[in-house]
């Protein structure tokens, strides 16, 4: 261990860091070129140790960046392209932030590795499967490691490809395939908002690395009004506005928010530990964590902060509303995801960056456990979805039931877990932070993420419920038995980590642990904040207002409330699916059928967007080919002219009638036409 | 009184030399057995090759004025463009003579006669792009189109070549007819001249009975050349008569009637007063609504020979545009470089067409399955070579590169360009275009469909009929690859020329 | 050799179609086909030795020049030249000539000896337009190449092949002939502002032209080219073509034919006549735009898998239209990678399409359908070649469009943030068609049969689209060594464009001025190339021994040692 | 004969002319239309003999003469292929020599 002790981490860093990237993508290349010869154990003992080490190297790295003599490790690549003559570096950098994304990225994808060694075990498949997650990780990690948008970028489609992949891992089947399809185009969506702002900022700034942006951020005045470049005439202000917006307008895609949120229900037709994996716990989170990354920037918008926040309030309403009536074990946890990242949303757009992050989390745990569970439930009920035919299942599968229970109080913020501190974080947050230039913004979120705070308390236990508790209502001849070790152990590690997360969340004196490990990362971001907060109460003539307090006392109100919330959410779930309120549901669906359909169709948003995009766009594909394209261009004018040159010709040649006389008459009459026309 | 000297002899040598072949194949005739005629296409070529080897000394002279009078007259000039105009007609003469031998030696209708007309017609030619008097234009003009009257209607006992034959022999007699009454006009306008030199002298602004005569003898040229709408014959004899004879009016017939079209009204008609403002907007004119005619009716035709003619035709269009440019007299040089360039790509590419068709013509029936496009269906299986000549000689014609056609189309819109006759330009692009569609029509009956097996077997292939093929390709390929070869020629040739 | 050496160049150009003599000559079957298969692979190493002698740093516009006479009275001369960009697209065709052939030997079912004369004709063509300086040279290849890819579609096509290939020579015709026109008319003009009258390049740049005359002629350039891209409205011939031609048809025009316009907007169009081209860019720039997302929208319409294909490259040619009109070193790097990542991506596809209509002689999506299962390595290339083909960054077709689309919204065209953001949208259509078409080939259940027993890719067919794969991955990882060659000559060709109308053309500045002062502050250099880290205003620096820092050792500014509560 | 003015040649010469050439368009005997071409080629050699005469020049008379023979030479082929008609045909009705057209 000497040498260890030798080795400046820091400095070794500098060139491992690649290997964090590499290592799943040699994995996910020696898997996919090779795996069907190399048998089952071997594909994944390379995938699995593939991720592994990358975990280890990310452990080292946090470790450094915590408590090393340095904040940040860059790992230089090489020079990808140039844009003009903003270079574009391929390099990796790490500091806490990312750090921390990465140990849950290679952390929680490694447990998921290993339950998917028994989940899997018997498709065939197999190596492809693990192909496509270890690319998974590799392209996550360069998005999470990427030092600039670019680099970020190639991971943000990156993962968007392995998405795509596993959603439609059983392609056979075409709803299956469609889902993937649906899943990258939705992204693609965003992926242009994305392309967007980036462009705005070379536009802009002349960068793209994200030190440089910060840097560049310290200096902004946003009332200046540009001269040069292509914003001239625009307000530095109105600009970076542009450019946040057009950012946020990727996340909403990648993350799933209104409106670009369709594809992640959808997305549930993959493996289920690729739901836990992608759709829960990692990839999901990528816009969250690209506005932190970018949180300098944002902070310079409030206009852009107040649509973050606005549409993170309305998603995590709007998805939770939607969980309550859908019967699919996995629906329900997409919408809860979708819930949960719109809370997220709300942290970043109200500047409680650190809360959003913290919640990110501890989101990635104990969402993963539960839909581990859930996969977990699935594979004893041979691939069952639909919770009316569950039902006590407690008795037959006790670990799942327990770790499932854990992370249900989890996420359902009941009082000590970690869901409790992140979600109650974010929601001090939305209601304290002061906002001068949208005063309402405040209230709303926080008022609103009450409700969906107490939705989800409702919906998730009227799952619990439904699943393991009361009597078995479906399936009846079928005996339900709980997985191996190999799953059953990383339930456990997940429910412990949602458990054991909370100690960075508690209010300490000072703020919570979370809040001060992250205060390096987001300090540019604050400082930005407060600023833009003088500037503006400047503009408006009203004092600067106070920086809010972090401290139990100033939490304790929020805590009450919050806590009164979730257990309302679980007594009515009690009352209406296991006490004595049982045939109320029925009777509500019966009473209220269009209310009862219009939840249970998910408000007919899917049909909404087929009759008003997808319908009239190959309406006009069609229109446009058969119309414009064959008949109008092709046929009109292009072989129109051939056929009429044609009909021109055949009508001429009766001219031509081998009568020797009218030839001489023609050449006569000409003759007389020259003459008259040369004396004339 | 003239003074002849031997120079003059020299001067009117590819004459001499193409009037004693015709001669001495004459009188072999006499002395020779019937059946040992195959040699007769040989000597023909022989003969032309001789001739245009003579008239090499020509390309790197002065201009030598033939028989030149005390009062300054002369009836015919040696000079570079004559030179290189000799040299085309021979060209045409020997890959028709060849043509022709592979043709009637596999009708057994060789006879001396038919290259005796031929050469007798060549020699016209060659002094047809002499000449330098109106009478000399006309008797040459006279001594081609006899002979080939004569030659059209070769094999009697066929319908169709008679009635081509007198088609040909009626509306030419007729043509003649107006030319002789334009030169006599001409005559009494400059006071009693005819040689080309005098009459632009006497008539440097056009009087009204200048134009007259002016009007007459271009009709009588225009109707040499299928300019459209003296072109309605065209069609019908080229059709009619036998193919070898049809390759040699397309190139011979029209090379000789242009060069002397150029030559008189350069030289006579060629003042700002009669040219620019007087006939060359008649030949703008003319030389669209040739280009256009003569492409818009090659579309509709099933029979590849009457394509060929119409195409002929629409040739002749572009040839007119290269006479409508020298209607300025600072493009004149550019114009006559184009029109000789012309020539020179459409005697062998022209010719080699013809000689194609020939060669697949089918013996026995009659009528337009002779040379009907199923004819030339799957030609590429069949017979590659021919295949690909026929390729070559027709992506010639449709003026695309690398190939002949190509150099010459340039050259002649470049001196249109150069003379801003811009429309004219547009005019003969898009015209070419349309000539694309149909020699493509060809093209993709020879390499993209199946033979049929009702069109019946092709003749069996022939060496003189090989030779000739051969000859017109290189000549395509050469003139589209190194054009600077004879493009200096032609260049030098027009830059002084002689008259 | 030594000779060879010094006109390697032209060795390269003529070497093909020397070869194609020799092919005409040698029997049928194995001779002809090895000669045209080794021969290409000698002209693309050759061509590589091209690499070696080009000098990308060099100040020269145009480098390996020859001008000699070629028809000297006319003013037409055998001048040839590359700049960077000729060189990329000469590399290439040479390197998909060789693909090309070997691809044929099974996708052509007869005639083989033909199609190899055919192909290497091409090839010179091919290279011989990459490579003329003198409009005539430059007009001879560009009307020659059309002979041969009509005989290609002609002959070795499918049903309707003749009226394709008729219409695929008429209609790239037309526009070629106005130029000619054109090209005549400054003909005429170098006479009149120079001592001797000329076709060459150069004498054509240094024409002074009125405006109102540079639009004509504009016109007559713009419209050859723009039939070529193929430009919206102008592009129904491609349809046919594609559809009709056979698959090594389809990727020789796809691959290189479809370069031809854009090419000849980069080395003629643009720079003979700047004044009309700003004046026109937007019209042109509107029809880019209009032919991306009009172009997806096609596909989105279509049954045919090569028709969807094909109108697929008229949204990928707007791409690179719109790169080139930008004027910026952006946008003209992508439109020029973006030119070699089609040839690669849709030459690929179009090969595996090729080598799917030999096992199933059919063209209709819907006689496919999981496939996957079947054929699971043919699967995955096609989908590696479709992600290319959409950009997803790693593969090349991302460096390509990300480069136009920041050119152009970053360039000077006016409502250039309108134009790249109406662009990008084909960015997201793109994706919808092609994983459509993924979808209902490869994916779902297998439908029909005859499927079942379909071959996956034989050890050949490995060979003949495994160098395209590898070149899809290394020129989206390491695009800087082509673009390398390119860059000199590109920042040029700007560099004159900004010159004729700097308002219009050129590098932007950053809007920020602020931005222009920090981005000075502090910037390292490292041997691993010029890495700009800012110091964290809240970190204090560390004391960096500059040995380390020289060695690279070291590459952070901000060294801090944070506190932990 | 001097005292009769150009003008009364040239107008001879013209009518002459105009005649053969009306024989030629409108006559159906292919006899007869050669004929008008004859006629036409006469009304050449009256205007040359004119203008000779009135220019003091003999080259007309030789013109006319050349004009002559080579008439002469036309007649002879001219003949012979319409003798080739008949013999095909049967007929010398220029309407009937119509089966190459289009």
């Amino acid at each position: 261990m000497e040498w260890l002790s030798a080795m400046n981490p820091a400095e070794g860093l500098q060139d491992a860091l690649r290997w964090i990237v590499l290592f799943p993508l040699f994995g996910a290349a020696v898997n996919g070129l090779l795996g069907k010869r190399l048998g089952r154990a071997n594909v994944h003992l390379v995938a699995c140790g593939a991720v592994f080490a990358s975990f280890v190297i990310s452990a080292i790295a946090l470790y450094t960046v915590s408590f090393g003599d340095v904040s940040r490790i860059t790992d230089q690549w090489w020079r990808w392209f140039s844009i003009g003559n903003v270079p574009v570096e391929m390099s990796l950098t790490i500091d806490r932030l990312s750090a921390v994304m990465m140990c849950v990225v290679t952390g929680v994808g490694f447990l998921i590795h290993i339950f998917s060694t028994e989940y899997m075990s018997h498709d065939e498949g197999y190596w492809r499967y693990f192909a496509y997650l270890n690319l998974f990780v590799a392209a996550m990690s360069l998005l999470v490691l990427g030092s600039n948008l670019l680099v970020m970028f190639v991971g943000w489609e990156g993962v968007g490809l392995a998405s795509y992949l596993l959603i439609g891992f059983w392609y056979t089947d075409d709803a299956k395939a469609f889902a993937g399809r649906k899943a990258f185009v939705v992204n693609r969506v965003g992926d242009f908002g994305f392309l967007l702002g980036i462009f705005t900022l070379v536009g802009l700034f002349g960068t793209i690395e994200f030190e440089q942006l910060k840097a560049l951020s310290a200096s902004i005045t946003p009332d200046t009004v540009l001269e040069a470049g292509i914003f001239s005439g625009w307000t530095l202000g109105a600009a970076i506005t542009m450019a946040c917006l057009f950012l946020f307008l990727g996340a909403t895609g990648k993350s799933a928010q209104l409106p670009l949120y369709v594809w992640l229900p959808d997305a549930m037709a993959g493996p289920t530990p690729v739901s836990a994996l992608i759709h829960a716990a990692t990839m999901v989170t990528a816009g969250v964590y690209m506005v932190a990354r970018l949180s300098f920037l944002y902070a310079w918008s409030p206009t852009a902060m107040a649509t973050v926040a606005v549409v993170g309030a309305l998603t995590a309403i709007f998805a939770a509303l939607m969980a309550y009536a859908q019967n699919d074990i996995k629906k329900v946890l997409a919408y809860s995801t979708v819930s949960q990242l719109g809370f997220m949303f709300i942290g970043v757009g109200v500047g409680a960056w650190w809360a959003a992050i913290y919640h990110l989390v501890t989101h990635a745990f104990f969402k993963a456990c539960l839909f581990l569970g859930s996969g977990s439930v699935m594979h004893a009920m041979r691939d069952e979805t639909d919770i009316r035919l569950f039902g006590g299942l407690r008795k037959e599968m006790w670990h799942t039931w327990a770790t499932f229970g854990i992370s249900t109080i989890a996420i359902t913020g009941v009082l000590p877990l970690s869901g409790f501190f992140s979600k109650d974080a974010i929601l001090h947050g939305a209601h304290a932070n002061p906002n001068l230039f949208f005063p309402w913004v405040p209230t709303f979120t926080y008022a609103i993420g009450l409700v969906a705070a107490l939705s989800t308390s409702f919906y998730m236990w009227r799952m619990f419920n439904l699943t393991f508790h009361g009597e078995r209502r479906g399936m009846l001849e079928h005996r339900a038995h709980e997985g191996g070790n190999a799953m059953v152990g990383p339930l456990w590690v997940l429910a412990g980590l949602a458990v054991g997360s909370l100690v960075w969340g508690l209010p300490l004196s000072g703020g919570a642990r979370f809040e001060n490990f992250l205060k390096p990362v987001f300090r540019a971001a604050d400082e930005n904040i407060a600023r833009m907060t003088a500037l503006g109460a400047q503009k408006l003539g009203v004092p600067v207002p106070p920086p809010p307090a972090h401290d139990f006392a100033a939490m304790l109100p929020g805590y009450l409330i919050a806590l009164v919330v979730a257990l309302i959410g679980f007594g009515i779930a009690w009352y209406l699916y296991l006490g004595p309120g049982k045939d109320i549901p029925a009777k509500i669906a019966q009473g209220a059928p269009a209310l009862y359909r219009a939840f249970a169709n998910k408000f007919y948003v899917d049909e909404f967007y087929q009759a008003v995009i997808v319908a009239p766009l190959s309406a006009t594909a069609r229109f446009l080919w058969r119309v414009v394209d064959a008949f109008a261009i092709d046929k009109l004018v292009v072989n129109g002219s051939a056929v009429l040159t044609g009909w021109i010709a055949q009508l001429f040649r009766y001219f031509q009638d081998g009568n020797v006389q009218r030839y001489a008459v023609v050449m006569a009459v000409s003759a007389v036409v020259i003459l008259w026309i040369f004396l004339g | 009184m003239p003074k002849y000297s031997s120079a003059d002899i020299l001067g009117l040598a590819p004459a001499l030399v193409l009037i004693v072949g015709a001669l001495t194949l004459l009188l072999l005739e006499v002395f020779q057995e019937s059946e040992k005629r195959g040699y007769q296409a040989w000597f023909t070529a022989i003969v032309a090759a001789i001739a245009s080897l003579v008239a090499l000394p020509m390309l790197d002279g002065e201009a030598h004025r033939i028989l030149l009078t005390q009062d300054g007259l002369f009836f015919a000039v040696a000079d570079r463009f004559g030179g290189a105009m000799a040299i085309v007609v021979a060209a045409g003469l020997a890959l028709s003579a060849l043509t022709a031998g592979a043709f009637l030696g596999a009708r057994k209708a060789e006879r001396g006669e038919f290259y005796a007309l031929a050469m007798f017609a060549a020699s016209g030619m060659v002094l047809l792009a002499q000449a330098t008097d109106l009478l000399m234009i006309f008797v040459a003009l006279e001594i081609m189109s006899i002979s080939t009257y004569a030659l059209a209607a070769y094999l009697r006992r066929g319908m169709r070549t008679t009635e081509a034959a007198f088609k040909y022999f009626i509306l030419g007699a007729f043509s003649t007819a107006l030319y002789i009454y334009g030169v006599a006009l001409v005559y009494g306008a400059t006071g009693g001249q005819t040689g080309l030199q005098q009459v632009a002298e006497a008539a440097s602004e056009g009087s009204l009975l200048l134009m007259a005569g002016v009007a007459f003898v271009a009709a009588g040229f225009f109707f040499k050349v299928a300019a459209a709408p003296f072109h309605m014959w065209t069609p019908d004899v080229y059709e009619g008569a036998p193919t070898p004879v049809t390759a040699f009016m397309a190139a011979g017939v029209k090379a000789a009637a242009f060069a002397a079209l150029f030559r008189v009204f350069t030289v006579a008609f060629g003042s700002e007063d009669v040219a620019l403002h007087g006939w060359m907007n008649v030949v703008v004119v003319l030389a669209i609504l040739t280009m256009v005619v003569g492409n818009l009716l090659a579309i509709p035709q099933r029979s590849v020979k009457r394509l060929l003619a119409y195409s002929s035709i629409a040739h002749a269009g572009y040839l007119m545009a290269a006479i409508a440019a020298a209607a300025n007299p600072e493009v004149r040089a550019a114009a006559g470089e184009g029109l000789l360039y012309y020539l020179a790509t459409y005697t062998f590419a022209g010719i080699g067409a013809f000689a194609v068709v020939a060669a697949l013509e089918r013996q026995g029936a009659e009528g337009p399955l002779m040379w009907d496009l199923d004819r030339f269906a799957g030609l590429a299986r069949v017979r590659p070579a021919l295949a690909m000549a026929m390729g070559l000689f027709l992506l010639s014609l449709a003026g695309i590169p690398p190939t002949a056609g190509f150099m010459g189309k340039l050259l002649i819109f470049r001196a249109a360009v150069d003379a801003k006759l811009y429309g004219l330009v547009i005019f003969g692009v898009l015209t070419s275009l349309v000539g694309v569609y149909y020699y493509l029509r060809v093209v993709v009956y020879m390499y993209m469909r199946e033979r049929e097996p009702s069109v019946g077997e092709l003749p069996a292939p022939r060496l003189a009929m090989g030779v000739a093929l051969a000859l017109a390709a290189i000549g395509t390929l050469i003139l589209g690859i190194v054009p600077g070869f004879f493009g200096e020629i032609a260049r030098a040739s027009t830059l002084a020329l002689g008259g | 050799m030594g000779a060879a050496f010094q006109n390697l160049l032209s060795v390269v150009t003529f070497l093909p179609l020397v070869a194609a003599f020799v092919v005409l000559l040698a029997p049928e079957g194995r001779v002809s086909r090895g000669i045209a298969f080794w021969t290409s692979v000698a002209v693309f190493l050759l061509s590589l030795g091209l690499l070696w002698q080009f000098d990308p740093s060099s100040n020269a516009q145009f480098q390996l020049e020859v001008n000699v006479p070629w028809f000297e009275s006319a003013g037409i001369g055998y001048h040839i030249g590359i700049d960077g960009v000729s060189l990329l697209l000469i590399l290439l065709t040479t390197f998909l000539m060789p693909i090309v052939i070997a691809s044929a030997t099974t996708t052509i079912e007869h005639r083989q000896k033909e199609f190899a004369v055919a192909a290497l004709v091409l090839e010179t063509a091919m290279l011989g337009a990459f490579i003329a300086l003198d409009m005539v040279l430059f007009y001879v290849f560009w009307e020659l190449m059309l002979v041969p890819m009509f005989l290609i579609i002609g002959v070795w096509g499918s049903e309707n092949r003749v009226y394709a290939a008729v219409k695929f020579f008429l209609y790239t015709m037309v526009g070629s002939l106005l130029m000619l026109v054109a090209i005549l008319y400054m003909y005429w003009l170098t006479g009149e502002q120079g001592e001797a009258r000329s076709f060459d390049y150069y004498a054509f740049l240094a024409l002074e032209i009125a405006p109102q005359v540079q639009a004509w002629l504009f016109a007559g350039f713009a419209l050859a080219f723009a039939v070529k891209v193929p430009m919206f409205p102008l592009h129904t011939w491609l349809p046919d073509a594609h559809v009709q031609a056979p698959a090594p048809g389809s990727v020789i025009l796809a691959g290189v034919l479809l370069k031809m316009g854009t090419y000849g907007f980069y080395r003629f169009a643009f720079p003979f006549f700047p004044e009309a081209t700003f004046e026109y860019r937007t019209l042109l720039v509107a029809l880019s735009v209009i032919g991306i997302v009009y172009g997806s929208l096609m596909c989105l319409a279509q049954r045919d898998m090569k028709k969807l294909i094909a109108y697929s490259s008229v949204a990928h040619l707007g791409f690179v239209m719109l790169g080139l009109l930008a004027f910026t070193t952006a946008g003209v790097t992508g439109a020029v990678y973006q030119m070699l990542n089609h040839g690669v991506a849709t030459g690929a596809l179009f090969l595996l399409v090729g080598m799917l209509y030999e096992r199933r002689h059919s063209r209709e999506i819907a006689d496919y359908g999981g496939l996957a299962k079947v054929v699971p390595a043919f699967a995955a290339i096609w989908l590696v070649v479709t992600l290319a083909s959409i950009g997803l960054p790693g593969t090349n077709g991302f460096v390509g469009e990300f480069l136009i689309l920041s050119g152009s919204f970053v360039s000077k065209i006016p409502g250039g943030k309108v134009w790249a953001g109406a662009a990008a949208t084909g960015v997201i259509l793109g994706a919808v068609y092609m994983l459509w078409l993924y979808q209902r080939m490869w994916q779902g259940k297998v439908v029909h049969e005859e499927n079942r027993s379909l071959r996956d890719l034989t050890f050949r067919e490995w060979g003949i689209v495994g160098p395209l794969v590898a070149l899809i991955f290394v020129m989206g990882l390491f695009p800087s060594p082509f673009l390398g060659i390119a860059r000199p000559s590109i920042e040029r060709w700007v560099a004159q464009l900004e010159k004729a109308n700097p308002a219009l053309a050129g590098d932007p500045v950053p809007s920020n001025p602020v931005g222009e002062r920090a981005l000075r502050v502090e910037a390292v250099t490292g041997p691993r190339g010029a890495v700009p880290a800012v110091a964290d205003p809240d970190s204090k620096p560390r004391a960096i021994d500059p040995q380390q820092l020289q060695q690279g050792k070291v590459r952070i500014t901000d060294v801090v040692r944070p506190q932990v509560r | 004969m001097g005292s009769v003015p150009l003008a009364h040649y040239l107008a001879l010469g013209s009518a002459l002319f105009a005649v053969g050439f009306a024989a030629l368009l409108v006559r159906r005997n292919a006899l007869v239309v050669f004929m008008g071409v004859e006629l036409m080629l006469n009304a050449a050699n009256m205007t040359f003999l004119a203008f000779s005469r009135a220019h003091q020049t003999m080259s007309g008379q030789a013109a006319a003469f050349f004009v002559i023979a080579v008439a002469a030479a036309e007649a002879a082929v001219g003949l012979a292929i319409m003798i080739a008609l008949v013999r095909n045909r049967n007929t010398l009705n220029v309407d009937e020599v119509d089966t190459l057209k289009y």
